[in-house]
């Protein structure tokens, strides 16, 4: 009953955030495909029209082949760096699971799917023109209410659209696809936070609601020309992306709770190993791979220097985390830990995305090696406060995030103000706003798992399905 | 002596640690066990074809005590043990011949 | 005795697929070096003579730096989407892995690397010209026999063949790396679906059939010029690569009949759980990541409204149809089944694969979304028939290949008519030739391992190598 | 106390390696911010600088836009092989994990994450200037003493630096990360053969010692301008890289000896198994994949002809390999075994290395096919004289990489004894340099984990974190 | 009351249970377990060298029985695990002195 | 007909099934277990959290034997197993009523 409940809730929600322009409920496919015909049939015509008119975008580069082979080299960087940032989402779905239970290995790995999948359409749907307003801000520099991307496509004039007359860099399709790979990120990185105790519904409502509607808004003060575009710098998302991520992810471990026998009454902590150290190191490896395209893309061309310049600061970053955090551990408590090292890497790779094209290398030395120290002390402190972060999501994306926007004050070419007032703003709006979400949230659906589910894990509680079932007679 | 086998839940097993710890038992092995009980499985749908997992995880504690701590050992996992849940588990309690520890070559009670 | 014989068939087989000019036989190393020598020192000379002849490439581009940068920026897309491709085969050995029994692990990873290697190999020697035979067409639009690449290397003008004289988009080279890495597609989806019970041998002889002879011919009709290339439309193979895997699997598993204990004899389907979600999901993600490059790379070359245009097609239609999966198991089978969403994203892409470039973002929404909730259906109905296909590629291939192909008659710029002919005569010639080829190696060898083996699981029986013993005590 | 000490000393050695610039003791982390300081804001000046004098790269373009556009591209392409080479270390990483022992993952994959990172800085701090010293000869064609890379950036012309004039393929920041990444590979080929017994203070300090110092001896032999860089010919380093690599290994295991049990005293030799063949085969496909950037970038432009080129004889190879590695162990073992298969592609690659550029796709089948024999022969062969390399790293990098090496010699365009000479020297002093440098280590700190520890395994040992702990009840 | 302790085929897991289950036995424990025996192990290559694999994997079934089912569940054990091949497995029979059923404190033959 | 069960360090289970095997003893089966005793487990820290690791890896032995042989088996395997070290295991021997082999139906101390 609630079950049923709860999905048709997901649907509705998924709808909404549609625009009322498609429905995923199979059960209402035919409906959906004739609701979407008209639409549809109008861009598919506009799509023929523009194969028809493809002499209009020549005529656009007619006698200009360098200026041609410019927009095509910086497109397709914007394309394949798209395509690095989704692996990115493998790095976080194999760190997760790695990180935690192999009971609960099935539903991380849902969550990160369905993550990936609603983030893409949700951004489509909403998200991108919202985050991107032009002129059409609803309180000017502060939030814009977004358009189906549909309309981007059917009524635009191509040339405007698929030349340099959109931007030098890329094409409107080349924008859209690179920033709909950053805003699933944003979940994913709660994702991670909240994992062996969340019920699953519930996780997808609140995190559909944060990367369509918070993602944006918090985005759009910045890249969208808002009240954060003049001085604040943050390149590629140290603050908008991952501080934010976050930060939203404290916000859903406070209302959520530690999971079961962490904490325990005589005020140790009982850590929960990861189920598989091999899982957790593929993903920071596939991570750190992505984050060449996360930083080496948000050049927004293939601009030569600055995108070695970029290369260069994010390696050097993340090989700074990852040596510093493997001493830090290994003077502090006592022995590598493996773990720690590969949240190094990670916290190097946050702390250079805020001023990975102007911070120098040797300073994204400093930078990322400041954020190997900072992530073991963080992640040691948190739980102290008993803030159950199993991946330590909090530490990486927030604090180093937090850290990484400040060092471009330090080392890079932003103010040191004007850097901490943006960390904090958008840091404070995606706590607050993912702490509503979750709360509202609570409130009507639950949230958590009953205890029963989770010492048996997720996995059967919430899918049936065991991650790794071979020793299982069934019949 | 006696062996004690108890098949319990898996997250009671630091309980159970510790009551017989609390006995002064020093020395237990335990292992993964799957247990078909009252306590029936669960119907699951793989890939649309319904099945029954009949098998549960269970964690069975073999522990041989002497004649003289038996009942408090007994009464001890019980106790730890118990959720008054259906699953909880069983206890069997079983004869043992002889002990030997490997390490010293003593025998009977004293190398238990 | 038998299985000597085995392996000189197999040799034998690769021997002629290579059309004499080498042999993989051990064995035979010196005799080989012996007779491959002056087929070689022919080609380098050439190479040697290309490198003095450099000039003429240069002379080609003299004062026309633009388009060598169109063409150099092209080239490298291709390359790149080749590399990416290649992924693809990682990502199909993962997903196969994960949805099958941990004892036939081994066997799995053997077979998929078995068929990238001799993929790559029998199309050099012989799939590429005979899928792209120009006018040397042996039966005129429908069937044309090959030459070895080297032909088309050592032979030729380096001029035409290594500049925009070839192709505006690629070399010569260019074009065979990307169109070899997509002939091993068709076998590997086979694989997956004839997995935990087909002998080693036999299957490796079937495979390389298919994909030296079968794979090309199909080809060859729509994009080596053949009868279908006016209208039919299949931009990057929802038909010539997935639906043709789809149905020569189809052919495989109707030959090879179902695991023991899949269907009991009261008529119930006993399901067979695969042992490792995470390599699932990894498969998954790797494949979607490899798509960006056989859908982008289909472009042929880095065409920049359209690289980016088909990159959104791509991940959207993959998006929804992880989503409409995902729900669709929801609501069907009461809980969500992460292999069906898994199944779902690939559902998706295969479905516009066939229109990426020509159907609008939001109707590849729903091109996707259907081929989603097709795939669910698909992978229950085939239970209720008995086609046992462990990993759903029938499903995901065939029947969304099929679905694919007309999409682009119903969405995008083909006709429906055409576009069902087309689908339906690859998908009936793909499923005839391997059900012949599959008869035959039956017929000769057998096809099926022993029941007692396919107990012990083939790791042991085909290659005495468990994939995880580490509790093995051995001496 | 000890273990204190060797701390120490491993924060010396790299104190040392990155010339006092900076430290990566977060105990001293205030200090070195201190102590950076100075240097970072004289950078970061000129990074604010550049900034302002982007126009003096404008200006070197005007009116070049087609030059331009071809710069960006070659560029681009120098910096998407960097990350591809990045991939191979994760490929690395899951080859050694899977063809070992569960008890020791940790270990294994902390070393690999080490060295990652310590490569990139000891290569930024050292490696770099002394392996390219232009004129800085101290001894001229033989050795270099380098200097930080930080003197290339802050002291340097833009213009000079950022554009064609630094090199027509790529700037000075894309040059380095794409050589940057080639360097740990040295290290972390040692990593591989002395797994499961070496000790892991110590271990990091040699490969610290190696990396920095050693390889950018020989690198600069030939591809800094020194003595084989007239006539030999190692397009990507089967000898510079790989055989450099694998020779180290051997003098590393060597010194160590093998792993308990390995040898038996009645002269069997007793396989230890590797413990998930899903990983070792992960690895290899990504190694395949990265080699695309290794060879590939190696053109150092993206020079359509030739990167295409390579493309192909790189997959040729790899494929050969993998083939008749297969059938090699097939008739030579009875059984087909997957290591053998996966080490034969990883052969065939490195055999094609140093010709990729140069050899004609059908002799890189016959260079590849050969290298996927001797691998088998060579891993057997070890194993007779009690040299007891767990993943095969001597003889996939050392044998084939003089194989390779010696092949440009037959089929390329290098000839024989020059070749010959070449590799040999490579070899020898890689192995000289590596056995000096292991005996030194082991004297001052002892190399070998004690008998128990090894038992045990390495991940409690070293680490004390188990790579799999779930079913390790703890409180 | 004894118990019943078979080492088995493993695909041959779901036929005992049910056997088991059609006398009416409720309960039973099952691990996973290697095995040596006649049915020698097997010579196998890894790259290059030889070794054998002596031990075999089994499923270990205990299970607890009253002595009046004793007979019957032997029988039922033994005809349903059989194949006729060598390594069918084997049964042992031991006495047990008491089982306790920790959910409800039960003893003696109810508890099984 | 007994039953001895021995609880070993993982390593020494190729020493102890050769010294059974020379005995002539072609059965046995073996399973991981962990275990805790004097040898007490070691302390870890995983991100900055102690723990104890109480149970150690250990290998179960099992091995049902004719009276006869008792005593040469307990001793060759207390033999074999000896490292003389803390941890080294146990040896437990508890009554056996009954064996069959499940392929033959032999029973008693033919089905050993
Ligand atoms: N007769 C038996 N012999 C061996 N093991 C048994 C027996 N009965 C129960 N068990 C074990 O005890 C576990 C709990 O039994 P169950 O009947 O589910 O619980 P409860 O007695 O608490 O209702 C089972 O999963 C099984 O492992
Ligand atoms: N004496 C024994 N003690 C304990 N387990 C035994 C004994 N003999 C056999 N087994 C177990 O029974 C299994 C089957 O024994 P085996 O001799 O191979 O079969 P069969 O008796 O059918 O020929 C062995 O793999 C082992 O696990
Ligand atoms: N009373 C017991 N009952 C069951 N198993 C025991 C008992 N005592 C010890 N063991 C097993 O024997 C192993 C070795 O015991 P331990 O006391 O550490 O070694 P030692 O006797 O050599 O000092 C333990 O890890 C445990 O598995």
């Amino acid at each position: 009953m609630k079950k049923t409940t709860l999905i048709k809730s997901g649907i509705a929600a998924l709808a909404i955030a549609a625009s009322g322009l498609f429905t995923t409920n199979p059960a209402f496919a035919q409906e959906a495909v004739a609701v979407v015909t008209e639409t549809v049939v109008a861009t598919t015509t506009a799509v023929v029209e523009e194969a028809e008119e493809v002499s209009a975008i020549d005529k656009h580069w007619e006698g200009k082949t360098g200026d041609l082979a410019m927009f095509t080299v910086n497109n397709l960087w914007i394309c394949i760096a798209a395509a690095l940032v989704f692996v990115m989402h493998l790095g976080f779905s194999c760190v997760e699971t790695g990180l935690t239970r192999s009971k609960n290995t099935t539903n991380i790995l849902f969550k990160n799917v369905f993550i990936v999948c609603m983030g893409l359409l949700a951004y489509a749907a909403y998200g991108f023109n919202s985050m991107y307003p032009g002129d059409n801000w609803t309180i000017p520099g502060w939030l814009a209410i977004g358009s189906p991307i549909a309309n981007g496509f059917g009524g635009a004039d191509e040339v405007a659209n698929l030349t340099a007359e959109y931007n030098a860099g890329y094409t409107y399709w080349g924008d859209f696809i690179f920033q709909a790979m950053f805003a699933a990120t944003a979940a994913t990185i709660i994702s991670g936070a909240v994992a062996e105790r969340i019920k699953l519904g519930p996780f997808m409502i609140a995190a559909t609601v944060i990367v369509a509607f918070a993602y944006p808004i918090t985005g759009s003060w910045e890249w969208g020309g808002g009240w954060l575009s003049e001085d604040f710098i943050d390149f590629a998302g140290s603050s908008l992306v991952h501080a934010f991520g976050g930060y939203a992810a404290l916000a859903a471990v406070i209302v959520l709770g530690p999971r079961l026998g962490k904490y325990l009454p005589n005020g140790k902590v009982k850590p929960i190993l990861g189920h598989s150290m091999p899982l957790a190191a593929i993903g920071v490896f596939l991570l750190f791979f992505g984050w060449f395209g996360f930083n080496g893309g948000s050049v927004l061309s293939a601009n030569a220097p600055l995108v070695s310049l970029v290369f260069v600061t994010t390696a050097m970053a993340a090989a700074a985390g990852g040596i510093t955090a493997s001493f830090a551990s290994w003077i502090m408590l006592k022995k590598p830990d493996l773990s720690m090292a590969l949240n190094g890497i990670l916290a190097g790779l946050v702390g250079i995305t805020a001023g990975a094209d102007s911070i120098s290398p040797w300073a994204s030395v400093v930078v990322g090696g400041i954020a190997g120290v900072l992530v073991v002390v963080s992640v040691i402190a948190l739980d102290k406060i008993k803030i159950d972060d199993p991946v330590g999501a909090i530490s990486v994306h927030g604090i180093c995030g937090n850290w990484g926007t400040i060092a471009v004050g330090i080392f890079g070419a932003g103010s040191f103000v004007t850097q901490l007032i943006g960390t904090v703003a958008i840091s404070a709006f995606a706590f607050v706003f993912a702490l509503v979400t979750f709360l509202v949230v609570k409130a009507i659906f639950g949230l958590r798992v009953s205890p029963e589910e989770e010492e048996g894990g997720l996995d059967i509680g919430e899918h049936g399905q065991e991650a790794y079932p071979d020793f299982v007679p069934n019949k | 002596m006696k062996k004690i086998e108890a098949i319990i839940k898996p997250f009671k097993l630091e309980e159970v640690k510790e009551a017989l710890a609390d006995l002064g038992i020093e020395g237990m092995t335990v292992s993964e066990v799957k247990g078909f009980g009252r306590q029936k499985g669960h119907t699951e749908i793989y890939r649309g074809s319904e099945y029954t997992v009949d098998f549960l995880p269970k964690i069975k504690i073999e522990v041989v005590v002497t004649d003289s701590v038996l009942e408090s050992a007994l009464s001890a996992i019980v106790k730890s043990a118990k959720t008054g849940k259906i699953g909880d588990g069983k206890v069997f309690v079983s004869p043992v011949d002889e002990a030997i520890r490997i390490r010293t070559d003593e025998t009977g009670d004293k190398a238990i």
